[in-house]
């Protein structure tokens, strides 16, 4: 066997996340709460914390907003791809480090797509600011698939090859049914998940639309998960079609209705990118990468984030006349009578 | 069909990519230029060609026009399948995909991808000179796509000997069985499309090829721009230039918006 | 309450079965007198239990009656989610279900349980003496659940050092961390339910003990009737009946049609 | 590693069974078509057959009868748990082996549960006519999802401890990032996989209600599959929420319109259970694994498949008050307005 790197855990080790899901109540029971409740009770320093979505779409950003008004410190961010959650949090430790830090990164991708690429991953890479750790999007996948599956590793091909096998801590064996290389990655297990999704009811049932993500594996993943959805809705409705339900209540902690929960980004069926909002965003860090001031940046978020009370109140800044253009704008992608 | 004269290096990139495509084969399509030659392909002369997306779509109709994200809502409606990006993948490791259609920021005469990071490696892996995006699904489609089809801006210093990471391998080191040996599967790097011109790998070598010059290119031209010697196919022809109604399509109707085909005139 | 004359072996089995489940937990229900069990549970003291079966339902209400099969119609109809039984075990696997409720043919000392073939092992295993069905999940629960609830028919023959095959791994040979050691996860065999009694395991020889005996039946009774030498709980009790209520429960509403319940008197 | 046997693949290698995918015509096209002609064209002597559904729900039972009717040789069937598609397969083989043979199974479970043990298993297992690999409903469910992500092999825990992993190819190694043991399981490819579906359209495209049991994942591993449907419907309605479809249409081959397909088994929102029929089929044979005669077996073979061009005529043989009857009762599981 090859062994590329030293091996150790981020999040919880394979045996703690068994012992961690085992000794949890995992009863049929209201779970309804505030987003403050829910991140002061979930989100605690050190944390590895797995992030749902994918780029811009679905990613769980009032959870964001909320983590960053009460402060986070030395986490581990671990996403497939990811745009505006990772955006936000990282821009929070540009302009207030002692109130908000990330250690390590454990990532497929971090830029927006069409809306261009992160400039608060170049400034904090290219600084040496935070630990990082290179993967695909299939291997960081796999990897909260075998968090979710209980085991402690995945056979895949794809970190085959390259440069990923050489800088995270994958193990590459001979397989011992054919004789060929394969690679094999530790499972993902963090200690929270942050989900955005549709609909959920208030035991955390959750129905997705769209592409599931990883959202289901980080949630059965992670030792707790934070869900925030569009619409909370009786446990009848949920249930009425089983296969509907992506996420089982009992890998859910925490069920917070928050509408427009994902935007500037975008989720199916509610609303599409506010890329103004998103671009917007960006231009305001991309200076910052070549040596500018982090004061229009900080602006944002004292008026964004420190200045309100809630992720409801950061909505209301936008214009009536623009939440509906992006809504209508969705529905055009997906028509669907009211 | 009349040849367009304005249109841009990236309009032929898309034109070129379409070209590739062939009809009612099963394409994984990265984000950016490979979606809009994808839906120009579709529009044209591959009605039956079917998308995959990373974020879960397998085979969507794409009747609402661009995605401008492998997991925009418009690859979700009509698609026959949407999981999320394990099912994609995972599929896709399986063999379900003909092409992979993936970009990157430096390429080398083997077809190796790096989308990770620019400066020395391993020294400055943790603190490098540019930190790029990152792998995405780009990796995992060179590993299992059967062939897969590169984009890559042309410009020396990105055409390169040696690669500061091989984020998406392609040949490896060219020698005979290499992705094989290396547990990979798929027969590799197919095409590269640039700015200057179309690519293949020559059977025995897996060396990158100069297989068409984009107009206003010669042999020379490209090769005084690639940061290692190409080889040349015995038949190299010059590509015809897009048509103006292709250049419509892309500006009209594929991508109005100029979410990836940005308007700067050539 | 008026304690039922009538009952049968199964119906007692059924009683103890039911009163060993916790309301509130997850439970992961083999085929057979488990789910009449788990039903009645539901029924009396635990309207919270969460079943779980196999082919794939998790949390039915159950509201339509007592499934005749693991993957039956009736198990998915309100439940919180259904995928297929990877995503079943997958669950287990991963933690999910605090008790694991299964049958078996043969039983040893430690809870090891045989559901496979009756005969000689290794030699015959290809031309048993007696082929049963196999492990079903029987063996995905033993491993993965954090712990069993096992019933076994109480017969001496049934009851033996050495099983034919081990189908679904209880305590192994009761060295102390035996599980673990073999890369099993859950605290293994919790409480075993026969026709004769209702046993568990000794906490440091993970020996099986007498812990209550059934109506009829004494520490005696029950040690002549196995075929290894039982441990004996220093406080050994009677259980008590089954009511006239349970008895009714079971024959009227939970299992009306006998499905698994046969109505044969004692 | 601890190498429990001799590793040899049944069915397709992982490299043939990539092969066969990457050179087949995967496209979307018409595939409907009988099932005498999906049968003759993709059942081979030899084959490896990755049987669909979970005990007596959602068998491929017609196909079962038309394989019967044409005759196979030196099959592996590989299941997790069945009913009556091995029953009818194996009690085929009992009253005419000359036309029809079974080499091998790979298998969790060949039983009824409520209906009752299995006779042909007992039969043909205790008198040594067939070989047969023991698992578990996970192991079997996790090698064909091994198959279906084109991976040689999947780590699982439930072999572990018991004899499974000694009569198999399990192989258990130490896991590389935990040092614990973990079991490795090879792989299963069928050559073709036979799968009974509630809804599909004509390009293979399949909706499954109640469980899925493991019919996607033998559909992706397999060569081939065929597909029979109680409805055939348009692409638009399949499509019309894709996340419903379970199988999508490149793994698809054959298509074919077969209302009852799974009967005298459930099939769920079409019919429940006719358990008189299934325990009179098995009351034909259990006299015979105590030496009893063929004679009434073989004259149900005779009437009900022999006698009959098609699985329509044997479905024509139930009254059609005892067909509504146990389409009411599944009604009365899953009520719906039609």
């Amino acid at each position: 066997m090859e062994t590329n790197a030293k091996m150790f855990w981020t999040g919880l080790s394979p045996d703690e996340a068994r012992e961690a899901l085992v000794n949890k109540d995992k009863s049929k029971k209201d779970k309804r709460m505030t987003l403050k409740e829910a991140v002061s009770r979930f989100v605690k320093p050190g944390d590895n914390v797995g992030i749902g979505g994918f780029v811009d779409i679905r990613q769980p950003v009032a959870i964001c907003h909320e983590m960053i008004r009460q402060g986070f410190k030395d986490l581990t961010l671990s996403f497939q791809s990811a745009g505006m959650a990772p955006e936000l949090l990282g821009g929070a430790m540009l302009v207030r480090p002692d109130h908000c830090s990330i250690k390590r990164i454990e990532l497929a991708y971090w830029a927006h797509e069409a809306f261009g690429l992160s400039p608060t991953w170049r400034y904090l890479a290219e600084r040496g600011m935070i630990e990082f750790e290179d993967w695909s999007n299939y291997n960081m996948s796999a990897r909260f698939k075998a968090g979710a599956m209980g085991l402690p590793f995945i056979p895949t091909r794809s970190p085959l090859g390259g440069d990923i096998k050489n800088t995270s801590r994958t193990k590459i064996i001979d397989c011992p049914f054919t004789g060929r290389p394969i690679a094999l990655l530790p499972a993902s297990n963090p200690n929270v998940g942050l989900i955005h999704v549709q609909a959920a009811d208030m035991y955390g049932n959750c129905i997705i639309r769209g592409t599931d993500a990883t959202c289901a594996e980080i949630a059965m993943a992670s030792a707790h998960t934070i869900v925030t959805c569009e619409q909370l809705v009786s446990h009848e409705l949920i249930t009425s079609n089983p296969k509907d339900v992506m996420i089982p209540f009992p890998a859910v902690d925490a069920v917070v209705h928050v509408p427009f929960g994902a935007y500037p980004g975008a989720c199916r069926r509610h609303y599409y990118f506010n890329g103004d909002a998103i671009r917007g965003f960006l231009a305001l860090i991309a200076p910052m990468v070549k040596g500018g001031s982090a004061d229009a940046l900080k602006a944002w978020y004292d008026e964004n984030i420190f200045g309100v009370e809630s992720f409801e109140d950061y909505i209301e800044k936008f214009p009536t006349k623009k939440l509906l253009a992006d809504q209508l704008a969705e529905n055009y992608n997906c028509e669907r009578l009211a | 069909m009349t040849v367009s004269t304005d249109y841009t290096a990236q309009e032929i990139i898309v034109v070129a990519g379409a070209k590739i495509l062939e009809d009612n084969k099963i394409v994984f399509v990265g984000t950016g230029l490979p979606m809009v030659a994808s839906l120009l392909a579709i529009l044209t002369h591959a009605p039956g060609l079917i998308p995959v997306f990373e974020a879960g779509a397998v085979g969507p109709p794409l009747k609402r026009g661009l995605p401008i994200s492998v997991g925009d809502s418009k690859t979700f409606t009509g698609a026959s399948y949407v999981k999320g990006l394990n099912g994609a993948f995972e599929l896709t490791q399986r063999g379900f995909a003909d092409f992979g259609f993936i970009g990157g920021a430096e390429v080398d005469m083997y077809g190796n991808l790096n989308s990770t990071m620019m400066g020395d490696f391993p020294e400055s892996y943790s603190k490098p000179k540019v930190r790029l995006p990152g792998s995405g699904g780009a990796s995992d489609m060179a590993a299992s796509c059967d062939r897969t089809i590169l984009i890559v801006p042309h410009d020396k210093k990105k055409f390169n000997e040696k690669l500061s990471y091989v984020t998406s391998p392609g040949h490896l080191d060219g020698t005979p069985g290499a992705r094989q040996k290396a547990g990979m599967q798929g027969k590799g790097p197919y095409r590269v499309i640039t700015t200057r011109g179309i690519f293949d790998f020559e059977e025995k070598t897996k060396r990158m090829r100069i297989l068409h010059t984009f107009p206003g290119e010669t042999v020379e031209s490209i090769q005084a721009n690639t940061g290692f010697e190409l080889l040349v196919a015995p038949d190299v022809t010059q590509f015809a230039p897009p048509t103006t109604e292709e250049v419509r399509l892309i500006r009209e109707v594929v991508d109005p918006n100029g979410a990836f085909v940005k308007r700067v005139a050539k």
